[in-house]
């Protein structure tokens, strides 16, 4: 139990995929200059990570390694992260029009936030059960939604703000997430991975 | 003093009312001239009915209502119409607006409506005299009183609520007007208990006004045998206790809820200068040309409360206090906190003046310049309405309006108790005045948008059933041209075509019908309910138009095709 | 080469991947086909943040057909009549970019308005006009209805005679400026009475921004 | 769409709608690896390689895909030239495939390539899509090799350590040390890669704007017109 | 719209499993054509790492002569010991044992000892680890020489107790800013002393005895 | 509009931002007064130069940004967090730790967010952990706390000496040692916490040294409360999460963790409490959220203190919840008048589908 707790927190806070390990960038600077379209992003990611997660770990598994095809992992692990964001998207299209439109070539990209395939490979590398691979996909998506929302909170505030021209909007925030990441080495040495 | 309900903020400045209540009520000489405003009260300018050249009398009524709400405005002085034209209006921002200019004879040749006894003349009498007297609310906000008496057509009420509080200060109109006419306050407010049905009168006085309750309590000992009782409630001053939500909230423990009336929680409010007015209205017949104003700042020699013409020149009325044009350094009208700064001693008296401050530099000292909001929570304690008036700020600095109104923008009661703790001097109010304005713009603008696609969709159907009309008659007049004619050998496949069509056809046409049924319904519905205002409801036409002209539009290519249908059989 | 290509690993890595691809295509096309959405309900949000005006400057025939191309991509800084506040609407509910508008912005808003001595009657105008704004009949002299006018000049060029001229619209009083900010001080006006009295006396910080 | 011009395709991709700088694609790779120069030199060669394989190949077969199979068809695709490159580096540059390690395989979730694919070369002919691949990938390269210095410089007080990984032996003696005892450790970290990028991108949007400024100063005074189409009329 | 559905199906499987059999056929390909190289790029990389740290002298074919052990928890060894041995023709120098430090500041550091027959170290590697770039990645023969402190240190030199860093009490120099991963290599290398002590002799036998691949 | 400002009469609270940030440095007095006791001279030093650094920079950026210069240096925050960032570093830091210090606060930090008001991150703090995360070697090494009269103090010229960067801390080994909470983090873990505190490595004095300043920012910090400076919704939560969880902690474990008394005293949580986690630009704005806010930050500081890297976990719990302050805000609005309950949070896209 409580290694799964540390599972948790170690992915979602101290080794945050976002501002600690560098993955899943794009969608997180691209979808929090509005904190509804972060919270609607965060939630399909977060359905994406842990379900692709799972599903990576089981075609390893019962696939790959059986059959010793692991150089094609990334091709699979790929393949499968397509298809469930491909599926996600489908439904998110019938099912709320305005996600979709807000979330808009995010979801697709979602395939390429590098954080699904680092959570696929990572898990990999650290030799997990399927329930520790679900729970480590979903601790690092809890990580990412909470950063991108927090992210995305700070951003809104920021939008009020006096900032220098050559700083407005991308520049700006690549030096609040800077600052973040800062924040977040407080965190650093608290669960060891 | 402990208080069964209090709101919460509030702000407790220095009251500075002794200086103009030390003297007794005085009446100035006659003004030589009146301006008269015909935008003096909330609602729709009145529309005059005197001519320029036309003697009129004190009383006499010079532009009548028009609209729903709006109210009537009478002569204040005897003399000739000299003009009717734009003039500086009290307003900060020295607006000009249209008024009539009476220059007077010198004499005071009243003109007055017969008495009417309130406890026996028909409701609607009483009504119409207090229309046709041009009464509204003196308590800052100058609404028709006539329109606020209705009440009892839309809503219960319990209780009528004397706003003695006046919290701001230097104002000390309301404290004189209780001490001289007590008793006509009272009789005042029954007379309005009894129009909004109301079984119980309560005063909410600040406790710095000793004489004026004094005198209120005499009153109401005078009339313990009245139906209606009165209760006289002393309150800690602190304001703004005087803004009706916070002192109904303070007497009752009711909250009027947000966009509501006070009405929605069973009560009524009016000023005690508004209720001496109706009760003058009705009793005596005399329409609204005169009230109380307090004039009081160091740059006047004399301070006091004087009963003041409507449409006297400021400087005029000043000039009798002993004003000091050297010392004075801003007018106001109204007090500090809500009043308006004003650039002119030309503007005259309205009905809403309860105020003048001639202050000098010392006393109302120009506010320094805006330091940046630092956050640091002042404003927040202050809020009577327990709003975050930084958050509030940072938004509409921002134009981030849909933020603003998410945090409740229009909760705000544009008090300015805020700024007045703000230690980045930060005139806040303004900013939630200028971002309620604009929103206020777009909204007008949207819902203009909105009527013009309606009207656009309008035309389009109505020229789609023009043209599927044309169709129909052309495709009628072909069948009736060649009747006989069997169709070449190609027609197997156009028939097959319109086969598949018609049943499209007949979806889309039922379809049309079910979109008209629905725009009737919501058409009946919105009139039946009395509440959507005529542009809503003209709006609403334009769809059900629309409507009926898609159905036809569709009848009419149905019946083409069934023509063309028909035609090979 | 050959016995390369026929290698069993190789045969084992191309069918394990195909079979994986064609389950995984097999799932797809389920959802595909279950799914799908007709049309685009996003239009109509656009469609609502338009101004309506009707005018074609976007180079749509109309607010509707470019909310549509909106839908599909297309820019949304076309609208000079919408302005700052429509681009700003739209990039807040497409999640896009604000851009600078792509046009002259309108002043301010405005109405048509028919010298009516002019006119001759040739219902041209009335034909142009897109929410039917314009009263009148054949040789009769035509008006314009002001609270339905949007301002789209669409009338003003059929016109044979040029009798109709736009005139700005009364908006009414909401044009409230926002306090000039910090580092200077809120505007109070400035009184009257002491410019009048001496020239010099003028209170000359008074109203004046102060910097530094 | 119509094709650009491969003029144009080039300034999109190198500066204009630079992935790193502009589009914010692709940043996982440009903060992770730009600590030296060295690596990201590696990513920036691999991931240009990538781009361009990848752009011809969505260009050659756009016509054959349809909706619901393309993002998996071009991931497929994708992830397919990343394993061979992976592949090949493991056998031709050892040393450089250990550093990169997690993140050849990441190539593969790029942002910037697929954005790509999806955006330009699934809707273009083959020669601009090569073009913009190159193009890209030259743009995404330069920005990452910019950073990879700076945060070695600043951070370290070196240039162009262990270039002999990449380029072979004769670039051993490359490395120099300009700071000596510099350690900026907050460079080195992750929030030091955020804030350089960030400083990047407004030193970008500065010289945008400087260019801007020129352009207008240079430019007549000219009245825009408004374009208008007079349509009225049903619309279906 | 049911009728459709199977043969929207079949198409979609069809077409990806297309891209499946392309794209997967390239990789294998490729990877057919590239495996030995790597394979031998893999052999070649972990020699010149033991090669690095083995006793001097030895005949460079040290990857041949590997020795198994079971695995010993209690010295850190949680799966089944394989290591190298060097010799110089039948001479054995000394082994090379791979060593896994737990508990680095980000994951486990991978490293190669050096002994020789005395239980001498020889040299100690890193061979992989997830350190902190300026701060842990200093254990790094490339980036610092602190690595070479443990070279000529055994069991006994220090004496016990000085086998910590010195914020522990113990002799040996902590990387300033990095004691953890600095700690988390000394107790390695001590356990891999102290296991070499278990093992009397066995690791040092002469090939004969000793297994061979 | 309000004509009426509070100068003429406010109860306690100062009238003008330029007033409220120089309480503020009135209130670091007695903070001040017993670091430079126990610590010397270094610490006026380390004051002084950022102070300096502080107007400096703060000059340019306005400069650079086209803002009345005079004008706004005069509101004193500069100064504020020049003279809490100063506080914060170990004292006798050499001139160039501070600068870099004071270049993050002032410069990335403040104004390139926009200046006073507008900055998400507390300044001071962001320079601070921004110098722990970089140089923690120079970051830890605190002297020991002999007191300015002693025979073994240090003089002045020294700390100017230090200030150059001509000897640093490090060469006078023999006289530094780390913070309490430091060496207490690092003690081995065999080690019991009494036995710790038995033969504690720490210099003579030094917790009690240390113990004493925690009072006298206390003290200070009183002040600021009663002046309300701050509310204080912000210190009693976070003062009271952390003493909660310490408490916890230490009922759990007593032989290893530290006392609740040890963690309040020992470290900066009273002077994060008062002088840090209350700056206003950058906290939760309403009464609620304060408290939300302080309370993160307490536990935060709990939860990082034993078990994360750094010994004092002060700056980063304030960074943390620095960026999470929006946020809150966004769930913490009071009721207003008027309305049945509590607006929360934000309005997810289905509203604006009916819309
Ligand atoms: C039926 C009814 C309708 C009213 N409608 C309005 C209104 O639309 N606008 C308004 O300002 N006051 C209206 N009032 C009057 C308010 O209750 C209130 O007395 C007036 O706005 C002045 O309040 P204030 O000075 O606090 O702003 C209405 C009153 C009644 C009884
Ligand atoms: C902040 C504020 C303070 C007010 N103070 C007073 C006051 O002291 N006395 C008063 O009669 N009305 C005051 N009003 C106006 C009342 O809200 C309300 O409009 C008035 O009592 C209605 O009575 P009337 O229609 O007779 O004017 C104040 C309004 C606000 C918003
Ligand atoms: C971002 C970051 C990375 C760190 N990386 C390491 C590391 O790789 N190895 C290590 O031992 N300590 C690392 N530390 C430092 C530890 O947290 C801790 O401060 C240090 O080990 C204490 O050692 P000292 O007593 O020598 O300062 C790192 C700290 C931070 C903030
Ligand atoms: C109560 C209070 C606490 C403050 N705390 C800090 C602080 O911790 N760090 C800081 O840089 N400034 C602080 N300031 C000063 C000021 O808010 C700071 O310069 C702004 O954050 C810069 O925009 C404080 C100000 C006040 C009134
Ligand atoms: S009182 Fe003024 S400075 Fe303080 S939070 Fe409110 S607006 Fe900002
Ligand atoms: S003006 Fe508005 S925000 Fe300010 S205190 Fe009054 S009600 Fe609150
Ligand atoms: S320019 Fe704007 S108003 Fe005119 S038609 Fe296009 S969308 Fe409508
Ligand atoms: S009247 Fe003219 S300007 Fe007005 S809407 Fe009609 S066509 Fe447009
Ligand atoms: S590269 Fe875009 S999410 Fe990682």
């Amino acid at each position: 139990m409580t290694d799964f707790f540390l599972i948790l927190v170690g992915t979602a806070l101290v080794n945050n995929f976002v501002l600690v390990q560098f993955l899943g960038l794009c969608p997180f600077m691209g979808v929090s200059s509005k904190l509804e379209s972060a919270m609607g992003m965060s939630l399909a990611t977060t359905f994406v990570l842990t379900l692709s997660s799972v599903a990576s770990h089981l075609v390893y598994h019962l696939l790959l390694a059986p059959l010793g095809l692991e150089y094609l992992r990334t091709i699979a692990f790929i393949l499968v992260i397509a298809v469930v964001v491909q599926f996600t998207e489908m439904v998110v299209r019938k099912a709320s029009p305005l996600l979709h439109q807000v979330l808009g070539i995010f979801l697709p990209l979602i395939t390429t936030n590098c954080a699904v395939l680092g959570v696929a490979l990572l898990t990999l590398n650290r030799g997990s059960s399927v329930i520790e691979a679900a729970l480590y996909g979903f601790g690092a998506a809890v990580g990412f939604s909470l950063v991108l929302v927090l992210f995305a909170a700070l951003r809104e505030h920021l939008a009020t703000a006096d900032v220098p021209t050559p700083f407005r909007g991308a520049a700006i925030a690549m030096i609040t997430a800077s600052l973040m990441s800062l924040a977040f080495m407080g965190f650093s040495g608290l669960v060891r991975l | 003093m402990a208080e069964r309900f209090d709101f919460p903020g509030g702000i407790t400045p220095p009251t500075r009312k002794a200086r103009a209540t030390r003297s007794p009520l005085c009446t100035p000489p006659l003004p030589r001239r009146v301006i008269l405003p015909l935008a003096q009260h909330a609602g729709a300018p009145a529309e005059p009915c005197v001519e320029v050249g036309q003697r009129v009398r004190t009383g006499e009524r010079i532009a009548r209502a028009s609209g729903l709400i709006s109210a009537a405005l009478h002569a204040s002085i005897t003399g000739r119409v000299a003009a009717i034209e734009d003039h500086p209006l009290p307003t900060a921002d020295g607006r000009r607006g249209p008024c009539i200019v009476i220059e007077g004879e010198g004499e005071d040749d009243w003109l007055t409506l017969p008495p009417l006894d309130w406890r026996q003349a028909a409701e609607t009498t009483l009504l119409e005299r207090l229309d046709a007297s041009g009464v509204v609310g003196l308590g800052g906000a100058a609404f028709p009183t006539q329109v606020k008496a209705r009440i009892r057509e839309l809503h219960a009420i319990d209780t009528v609520i004397v706003n003695a509080a006046e919290c701001e200060p230097y104002i000390s109109a309301d404290d004189l007007t209780l001490r001289h006419f007590a008793a006509d306050v009272l009789e005042g407010a029954r007379l309005m208990a009894r129009l909004a049905g109301a079984e119980r009168i309560l005063v909410g006085i600040e406790d710095d006004k000793p004489e004026a309750r004094q005198a209120l309590e005499v009153a109401r000992e005078a009339t313990l045998a009245e139906a209606v009782p009165v209760e006289i409630r002393a309150i800690a001053t602190r304001y703004p206790s005087g803004g009706e939500r916070q002192l109904i909230k303070r007497l009752l423990g009711r909250e009027v809820p947000s966009g509501g009336l006070p009405a929605d929680v069973g009560t009524h409010c009016h000023n005690p200068g508004t209720l001496r007015a109706a009760l003058a209205a009705i009793r005596d017949g005399v329409p609204l040309v005169e009230r109380v104003v307090t004039l009081t700042g160091e740059a006047l020699a004399r301070p006091g409360n004087v009963v003041a013409r409507l449409g006297t020149p400021m400087g005029e009325l000043l000039g009798f206090a002993g004003l000091d044009t050297q010392a004075l350094h801003r007018l106001v009208m109204g007090g500090p906190m809500m009043g308006e700064a004003l650039g002119e001693l030309a503007c005259p008296v309205v009905k809403a003046t309860n105020c003048l401050i001639a202050a000098t530099r010392s006393e109302l000292p120009d506010p320094p310049p805006e330091q940046p909001c630092i956050r640091c929570g002042a404003c927040e304690e202050a809020c009577p309405a327990s709003l975050l008036p930084q958050q509030l700020y940072w938004f509409a600095r921002g134009r981030e309006h849909d933020k603003a109104e998410r945090f409740h923008l229009f909760d705000c009661i544009e008090c300015g108790a805020c700024s007045y703790v703000c230690p980045s001097h930060i005139p806040l109010e303004q900013y939630y005045r200028a971002a309620k304005q604009t929103i206020r713009a777009q909204r007008r603008e949207a819902a203009r948008a909105d009527h013009a696609r309606h009207r656009f969709e309008f035309r389009q159907a109505r020229l789609a059933r023009e043209q599927a009309e044309k169709e129909a008659r052309r495709a009628a007049r072909k069948r009736a041209a060649a009747p006989a004619t069997r169709p070449p050998a190609g027609s197997d496949a156009q028939s097959a075509a319109p086969a598949a069509d018609l049943r499209g056809l007949r979806i889309a046409h039922s379809a049309a019908r079910a979109a008209e049924r629905k725009a009737e319904k919501a058409l009946a519905r919105a009139a039946e309910s009395g509440e959507a205002d005529p542009a809503t409801l003209e709006d609403l036409e334009t769809q059900l138009a629309t409507a009926r002209e898609n159905r036809q539009a569709a009848e009419a290519r149905l019946q083409a095709a069934r023509d063309v249908e028909e035609k090979p059989s | 080469m050959l016995e390369t290509l026929f290698d069993a690993d190789l045969v084992t890595a191309v069918l394990a991947l195909v079979g994986l691809a064609a389950a995984f295509g097999a799932l797809l096309g389920f959802a595909g086909e279950r799914f799908r959405v007709e049309g685009n309900p996003v239009v109509e949000k656009i469609d609502a943040l338009l101004p309506q005006t009707q005018c074609g400057q976007c180079g749509y025939p109309g607010c509707r057909p470019y909310a549509e191309a909106i839908g599909e991509g297309e820019d949304i800084n076309k609208c000079p009549p919408g302005g700052e506040t429509t681009i700003a609407a739209l990039a807040d509910l497409l999640g896009r970019e604000v851009k600078p508008l792509d046009g002259e912005a309108e002043a301010t808003p405005r109405v048509a308005f028919i010298r009516e001595e002019e006119c001759i009657g040739c219902t041209k105008c009335i034909q142009a006009c897109p929410v039917d704004a314009i009263l009148g009949t054949a040789r009769r002299m035509h008006t314009v209805i002001a609270d339905e006018c949007t301002g789209c000049d669409l009338c003003l060029e059929p016109c044979p005679v040029d009798c109709i001229e736009m005139l700005p619209r009364d908006t009414g009083r909401d044009a409230a400026p926002l306090p000039p900010g910090p580092g200077h001080r809120p505007v109070l006006p400035t009184p009257a009475w002491r410019t009048a009295l001496i020239a010099s006396d003028r209170p000359s910080s008074s109203t004046e921004a102060r910097h530094g | 769409m119509t094709t650009p011009s491969l003029g144009e395709v080039s300034r999109h991709g190198l500066w204009s709608n630079n992935p790193a700088l502009v589009q914010l694609l692709g940043l996982c790779p440009l903060l992770a690896v730009s600590s030296s120069v060295v690596n990201a030199l590696g990513l920036a060669l691999a991931t240009l390689l990538v781009l361009l394989g990848s752009n011809v190949a969505v260009s050659l077969i756009r016509h054959q895909v349809s909706g619901t199979l393309r993002l998996p068809a071009f991931v497929m695709i994708i992830a397919a030239f990343v394993t061979c490159a992976e592949l090949l580096m493991a056998a031709y540059t050892f040393e450089l495939y250990r550093i990169l390690g997690i993140f050849i395989p990441l190539i593969v979730t790029n942002c910037a390539i697929l954005g790509r694919a999806e955006a330009f070369a699934s809707r273009q002919p083959l020669l601009p899509s090569a073009t913009d691949g190159l193009m890209t990938g030259l743009g995404f390269g330069a920005v990452l090799v910019l950073l990879g210095g700076l945060r070695e410089l600043f951070g370290q007080g070196t240039l162009f350590v262990d270039m002999d990984l990449l380029l072979g032996p004769a670039a051993a003696g490359w490395g120099i040390t300009v700071f000596p005892d510099l350690d900026f450790l907050f460079l080195v970290l992750p929030p030091g890669a955020f804030f350089a990028t960030g400083l990047l991108i407004a030193l970008k949007n500065l010289i945008d704007d400087r260019l801007e400024r020129r352009r207008q100063a240079r430019l007549p005074d000219r009245p825009r017109e408004t374009r208008r189409v007079r349509v009225t009329g049903t619309i279906r | 719209m049911n009728a459709e559905l199977p043969r929207a199906m079949g198409r979609a499987a069809l077409g990806l499993a297309t891209f499946a059999l392309i794209t997967a056929g390239s990789v294998a390909l490729t990877r057919d054509l590239t495996a030995e190289r790597i394979a031998d790029n893999r052999q070649a990389s972990r020699h010149r790492e033991v090669a690095a740290v083995a006793p001097a002298g030895h005949d460079d074919r040290l990857l041949d002569h590997v020795l198994s052990r079971p695995a010993a928890p209690m010295f850190g060894f949680e799966a089944p010991i394989t290591l190298w041995q060097a010799r110089a023709g039948e001479r054995v120098l000394g082994v090379v044992v791979p060593v896994t430090a737990r508990q680095g500041y980000s994951g486990d550091i991978a490293m190669v000892v050096g002994l020789d027959t005395a239980g001498t170290i020889t040299g100690v590697r890193v061979t992989d680890h997830r350190e902190t770039p300026g701060l842990g990645d200093r254990i790094e023969a490339r980036k610092g020489d602190w690595i070479e402190q443990f070279t000529g240190h055994s069991l006994t030199s220090p004496p016990a107790g000085g086998w910590a860093v010195g914020q522990d009490g113990g002799g040996i120099d902590a990387l300033t800013g990095a004691t953890i991963t600095s700690r988390a290599v000394v107790a390695a290398v001590h356990r891999t002393l102290e296991w070499f002590e278990t093992q009397p002799g066995s690791l040092l036998a002469p090939p004969a005895t000793g297994e061979t691949p | 509009m309000s004509l009426m400002h509070t100068d003429q009469t406010a109860p306690r609270r100062p009238a003008s931002t330029t007033a409220v940030m120089g309480w503020l440095l009135v209130a670091t007095l007695p903070g001040i007064a017993a670091l430079t006791w126990h610590f010397g001279w270094g610490v006026l030093t380390n004051l002084g130069f950022a102070a300096a650094a502080a107007i400096g920079l703060e000059a340019t950026m306005l400069r650079l940004r086209h803002r009345p210069v005079a004008a706004t240096l005069g509101d004193n925050s500069a100064l504020v967090t020049a003279v809490l960032l100063g506080a914060a570093l170990p004292p006798g830091s050499a001139w160039w730790l501070i600068l870099i210090g004071m270049v993050a606060a002032i410069v990335v930090a403040k104004h390139l967010y926009g200046g006073l008001g507008h900055n998400l991150f507390n300044p001071a703090m962001v320079g601070y952990a921004l110098l722990l995360v970089s140089f923690p070697g120079p970051m830890s090494l605190w002297p020991s706390p002999d007191g300015l009269l002693s025979p073994e103090a240090r003089p002045l010229g020294e700390a100017l000496h230090q200030l150059a960067g001509l000897t640093s801390l490090e060469t006078r080994d023999a006289l530094s040692g780390a913070t309490p909470l430091d060496a207490f983090k690092h003690k081995p873990e065999a080690l019991m916490a009494s036995e710790f505190w038995a033969d504690s490595p720490l210099p003579d004095g030094a917790l009690a040294a240390w113990q004493q300043v925690a009072l006298a920012w206390l003290a200070g910090g009183a002040l600021l409360v009663y002046k309300r400076v701050i509310g204080w919704q912000i210190p009693v939560a976070m003062l009271g999460t952390l003493t909660l969880v310490a408490t916890l902690l230490y009922a759990g474990n007593p032989s290893h963790q530290g006392s609740p008394l040890f963690h309040l005293l020992g470290g900066a949580a009273i002077f994060g409490a008062f002088f840090i986690a209350t700056d206003p630009v950058s906290a939760a704005t309403s009464r609620r959220g304060k408290l939300i806010y302080g309370a993160g930050i307490g536990a935060l500081v709990m939860v990082i203190r034993p078990a994360g890297a750094y010994p004092d976990a002060v700056a980063f719990a304030v960074l943390l919840m620095n960026f999470a302050a929006p946020f809150i805000d966004y769930y913490s609005e009071p009721r207003v008048y008027g309305h049945p309950t509590a607006t929360r949070g934000i309005r997810v896209d289905v509203d604006k589908e009916a819309r």
